[in-house]
């Protein structure tokens, strides 16, 4: 299923999730992630992970990056999904206009700075060498600079200048610290592209969503397998109970064979790389319900780190997708007929 | 034949005004930011009259409304003389004097320990030990997970007094005492982080040495399994009714969500507010058909069973669904703490597992 | 507060009783592979006093025993007066004597006819027609899956009378007669080949030019979709009986099989059956709940459609969880016909989809 | 995921299937398999399919046998087992001792003889020349010849003296005849090979039957499919509603992984074969299910073909798993802990 390259890739992605993230995974939580993590994230080639290696970085196929974020996700989604966030900024948004947005680039990717974007774009107002207005969900508000757009053809870097209204109570991702923030500063415009008016940063990362989601999914099924090996009850270990083995059967099952599906999809418009997204944010919900509860009351405290993947799932439904409008959108490539709204 | 006395609304009004006047959104972020016990809510309600154990059916609604608010605060606002049906059913006069009655008049707060780290549902393995010592008792062991852990004046502990006779009569030669949070030997740690319902107060409690005087014995010595069993036949429809209450309170968010955003004629709104407020007034019967056995004197292990099950199983669904469909909105309001506050509904006093396991065991038993 | 009326044990073991010994195995076959209607225990059932409208929770508790016995055979022994309540509600003193009387004296058997080929769940979108022609009417148009349809003496049919007033509108202007199938124009065609309730009669109708006088009108021209839909808040209750009923007799296979084959602690068994055992007695009270309204004279549509979904997708969820543990003795056992039998209870009388559609909208309304 | 070859198997199977299938269906599950449709199948090659070619057989390799068997059983999984069934007879039965068998191999590929063996082995009584017992469940009760053992070490061949003690009641795979006999005949010894005593002969077929639970399933799902979008109600096609249209979508996600995962699978005896069965049965029945209810009244009658995949599906558990021994035996190879029984 994978080459010698991506295997190579995969291996020292969990290796790096290792040694990094699994004992700093509560801490990134409560203080999110730091100058010394990006640092180390920027070192392994993870921020420029798809972009050219004479922008600094790693030139990788998107599978081997869809990887690299599932291990990582195994031990910290917020680190995925940041990864992730990274990536959308050079590799969807400055990409576009590299000309302007070159040295930039090289400053995310080599990790000396620290940047942010929109969860959804909305356009704030550009008043002369100003711009101004509200962004509602803007994950790493504390970030040194902040991509966003101005109007559907401007894109603008904006340093400084963000306040934060409110501080979401987060359900999940809780190391990005998604607020509410208010933007008064000086643009710097970076392109005049024609671009989607209110692009969501992850729309078009379908297979890179799945990829995290499926990390979450095994790490949560991994977690209840190694819990039920080591815990006992009623005189028995827990994974001698038929109905848990069973459980984690079934879901080892799923499990595969959602992770053959994601990782045969090559394009990330089609309905197949949407119909992975769906499938595996929803595993990922199911199983981490299952791990919890398998590690019953412990399963009910940060410290175990299952209860996370509860939360982060549920966390990432909400963000990569507003459901209906998403479904409605796949429903029309699958039945040629398009539900009423 | 309805199953609730219709003669309720006055006081479930009453309840739920009361949670809503004293829940405030930023109480509720409050206690939950801090993990904090809510003291000033618990004297409250106990003022305004909610912790009257001569009402149990107003007990429950009170409980419903409340957590259909709030459940971190509703539970710790009415969950002050936890573990009381222990002493008013097994207690000698003595030990419903010193320690039942200060609780009923608000004055102290109980806890119920059993749960330990080594045994979770399954109470038969626990190993906490009470040893004789001169005419009393010495008590060493350690308890999880303890509601009320940081807040309690006393507890009703579950411990080992004899060796089990054989593997299968394990749950022979328990007992339960009285033991105080001020006796030397006692210690309670406050366990943080839960994912939800932090503002109740959990705890891990240790026993070192704790002197046990004879007569904080609660009923017989050796007995202790069956008190515990006794009680968890009640204490579950208290939960069951907390796992209702916030299922009718994520349900009631879903229902604002729909009309605020114009939503009423689309079909997928109302699929899913359909099978959630199927589930919750199917739990809503099965809470109240095993309340009604209970208060009658006639409980029924069976239907209790499955009340604390399906309600439990309920909260988790409703408020899944109800934050699948409200988005960012959902997962940034108060729906997303009811959907992390419900989880425990499926694990604490027995998680779903031995609920099925005690439903078909008594099922098979019968035949 | 007990949901149902305590006196009905007797009456529910007479109807026990009934149904063991007259549905038994070799019978049950016969009706299903010869796909024929039980007109002999029709009778029977009749005699023995089941088809009792003056008691309505006997007609449920009988119905429920029948179809845990036999879902088949159950259904057409107490569905010979199918529809009447269109005539005791909204019928002349005339239609009760010529029609309804005979049916409640066991002599005739009713049906009653909504459905079309091209609208199911859709009653609105039906396209009979009648028109008036001098003093009385002629009805053109074909019904489609009616029960008693090769048996019935008469049927209560709705017809469009007038065209809609707009497509928001398409509800008005409908008309509900009744129609002997001795008339000329009248067609009846039984419908083979079903999944299952293979002993009930299934058929598709047509009506040539059938002359119907003006008397047979039921109610008032125009009035029919109201009258059908006050019908289902009826009949939907008695629809979430059977499911019960086949869900409980589901249930009484899968005990009977742990039992029989030692299987008692078996955990993967005793969870298969504390699953089913939970929603069964759920479906039991909501089916109550709406049962108990209804005859109070204060249906509650919105639990009447609750419980109607929540028994059929019961008896579906049960049959299956038992026939997968009962692995190739189940499949070949009695249990594979409920298994096909359970599935129309979540289409007919009103699809799953339809009763969610009818709970949201209602609930949304009372807001 | 599949190389020409199979592809142009694939695609002579769905020609076969819908030419010779599609009308015959439900008068197989009437009349079961007459002389003429096994004629058919041997002639397409479908009967010996991965036999040798100098027993006769088309030489076929796993992979395009499972393509052959999904698309049969996309319009008869009556027909699909009986592909399977002769199969095991002459690949996983008879071909134990070929040197014996090797001219009965070749009538049965070449369909001149209709041939049968128990869904379940158990041992039948030798007795000097004849052959005594009971068989309680053998589908193709009336073929010419009955295969069996008749202690663990010795198959016997058995022609005549099959009597039908009882027909079951079908719920599925009602062409098969399946039924309870008593067998009381002369005896041909064909093997002295030492055998598991109680083989279920569909228990080594995981991928075979995980193939034909897949068909059912994607033909469940076509039919609704097609059916959203020709029937109407409420003014609107059923595809316009979107509850209807996610399930069907989400539908679609979930068989599309499945078939990646069944095809990605190498040994039929590993836990992936096993888990990849369990899940494709498991779908089948749940859309099948839906298919029917998308049906609404129409589907719960034989005429609208669709009804049959919901019984056969929930046969089809039945007899190639008895769902806890088989589970236990994954269980150990997912856990490594045994479960109590």
């Amino acid at each position: 299923m994978f080459s010698e390259d991506q295997l190579l890739m995969r291996s020292t992605a969990r290796e790096f999730a290792q040694r990094e993230l699994a004992q700093r995974a509560e801490k990134i939580e409560k203080e999110g992630i730091d100058n010394e993590l990006r640092s180390k994230l920027a070192s392994a080639g993870f921020l420029g992970a798809m972009l050219p290696s004479k922008y600094g970085g790693s030139d990788l196929d998107r599978t081997s990056f869809m990887l690299v974020l599932q291990e990582i996700s195994k031990y910290s989604p917020t680190t995925a999904l940041f990864v992730l966030l990274q990536h959308s900024l050079v590799g969807r948004t400055l990409i576009r206009d590299l000309s302007l947005a070159e040295s930039y680039v090289q400053d995310i990717v080599s990790g000396k700075t620290s940047w942010t974007l929109p969860l959804f774009q909305r356009n704030l107002k550009l008043d002369g060498g100003r711009i101004r207005g509200e962004i509602p969900y803007l994950p790493l508000p504390r970030a040194d600079f902040l991509v966003s757009y101005a109007d559907p053809k401007t894109l603008v870097v904006i340093k400084g200048g963000v306040t934060e209204v409110r501080a979401h109570h987060s359900l999940g991702f809780r190391g990005l610290g998604l607020s509410h923030v208010s933007v008064d500063s000086v643009a710097e415009k970076l392109s005049q592209v024609e671009v989607d008016p209110t692009p969501k940063v992850l729309d078009e990362a379908s297979l890179e969503v799945a990829a995290i989601a499926l990390g979450m999914a095994q790490a949560s099924l991994e977690r209840a397998m190694d819990y039920s090996k080591s815990r006992r009850a009623f005189n028995s270990l827990l994974a001698e109970f038929q109905p848990l083995a069973f459980q984690l059967l079934e879901y080892d099952a799923q499990i595969k064979a959602l992770e053959r599906f994601i990782y045969s999809i090559k394009d990330n418009e089609s309905l197949e790389a949407g119909e992975a997204k769906l499938l595996s944010i929803d595993l990922a919900k199911r199983m981490s319900r299952i791990s919890l509860q398998v590690h019953g009351g412990y399963g009910y405290f940060e410290y175990t780190g299952v209860e996370k993947f509860y939360r982060d799932s549920a966390a990432l439904e909400a963000m990569v997708s507003d459901q209906v409008g998403e479904k409605v959108k796949l429903s029309v490539l699958l039945l040629g007929v398009e539900p009423k709204i | 034949m309805s199953l609730i006395p219709e003669n309720l609304d006055e006081l479930r009004g009453k309840a739920r005004e009361f949670a809503l006047r004293e829940f405030t959104e930023e109480k509720i972020r409050k206690y939950e930011e801090e993990e904090k016990y809510p003291e000033e809510i618990r004297r409250k309600a106990f003022e305004a009259g909610f912790l009257d154990m001569s009402n149990p059916w107003g007990m429950l609604v009170a409980m419903e409304e409340f957590c259909r608010v709030d459940p971190g605060l509703g539970i710790s606002a009415l969950s002050a003389a936890f573990g009381s049906e222990v002493i008013m059913l097994f207690g000698s006069d003595y030990l419903k004097k010193k320690y039942l009655e200060p609780v009923l008049k608000g004055e102290k707060i109980s806890g119920f320990a059993v749960t330990e780290p080594s045994a979770g549902s399954d109470v038969a393995g626990i190993r906490s030990r009470l040893e004789r010592r001169g005419k009393g008792y010495v008590l060493n062991g350690e308890k999880i997970f303890i509601t009320n852990g940081t807040v309690a004046n006393h507890f009703y502990v579950l411990a080992r007094s004899s060796p089990p006779p054989s593997p299968e009569k394990r749950h022979h030669g328990m007992t339960m005492v009285v033991v105080e949070s001020s006796w030397p030997g006692f210690e309670a740690e406050q366990m943080k982080g839960k994912l939800g319902m932090r503002a109740t107060s959990t705890a891990h409690l240790k026993f070192r040495d704790v002197e046990v005087p004879e007569e904080n014995v609660i009923g017989e010595e050796g007995k202790g399994f069956y008190y515990v069993m006794t009680f968890f036949d009640i204490s579950r429809i208290h939960v069951a009714t907390q796992a209702l209450g916030i299922a009718q309170g994520a349900l009631d968010m879903f229902t604002e969500y729909i009309i605020n955003n114009g939503l009423n004629n689309r079909e997928t709104y109302q699929f899913a507010l359909a099978d959630m407020a199927t589930r919750v007034h199917a739990a809503r019967l099965l809470t109240y058909d095993a309340a009604d056995r209970l208060f009658k004197f006639a409980p029924d292990p069976v239907k209790t069973s499955m009340a604390k099950y399906f309600a439990g199983e309920t909260a988790v669904y409703v408020t899944d669904l109800a934050l699948k469909y409200t988005g960012m909105q959902g997962v940034t309001s108060k729906l997303e703490k009811f959907y992390r506050d419900a989880k425990i509904e499926e694990i604490w006093e027995g998680t779903n597992e031995v609920e099925k396991l005690v439903i078909s065991r008594m099922l098979l038993k019968k035949r």
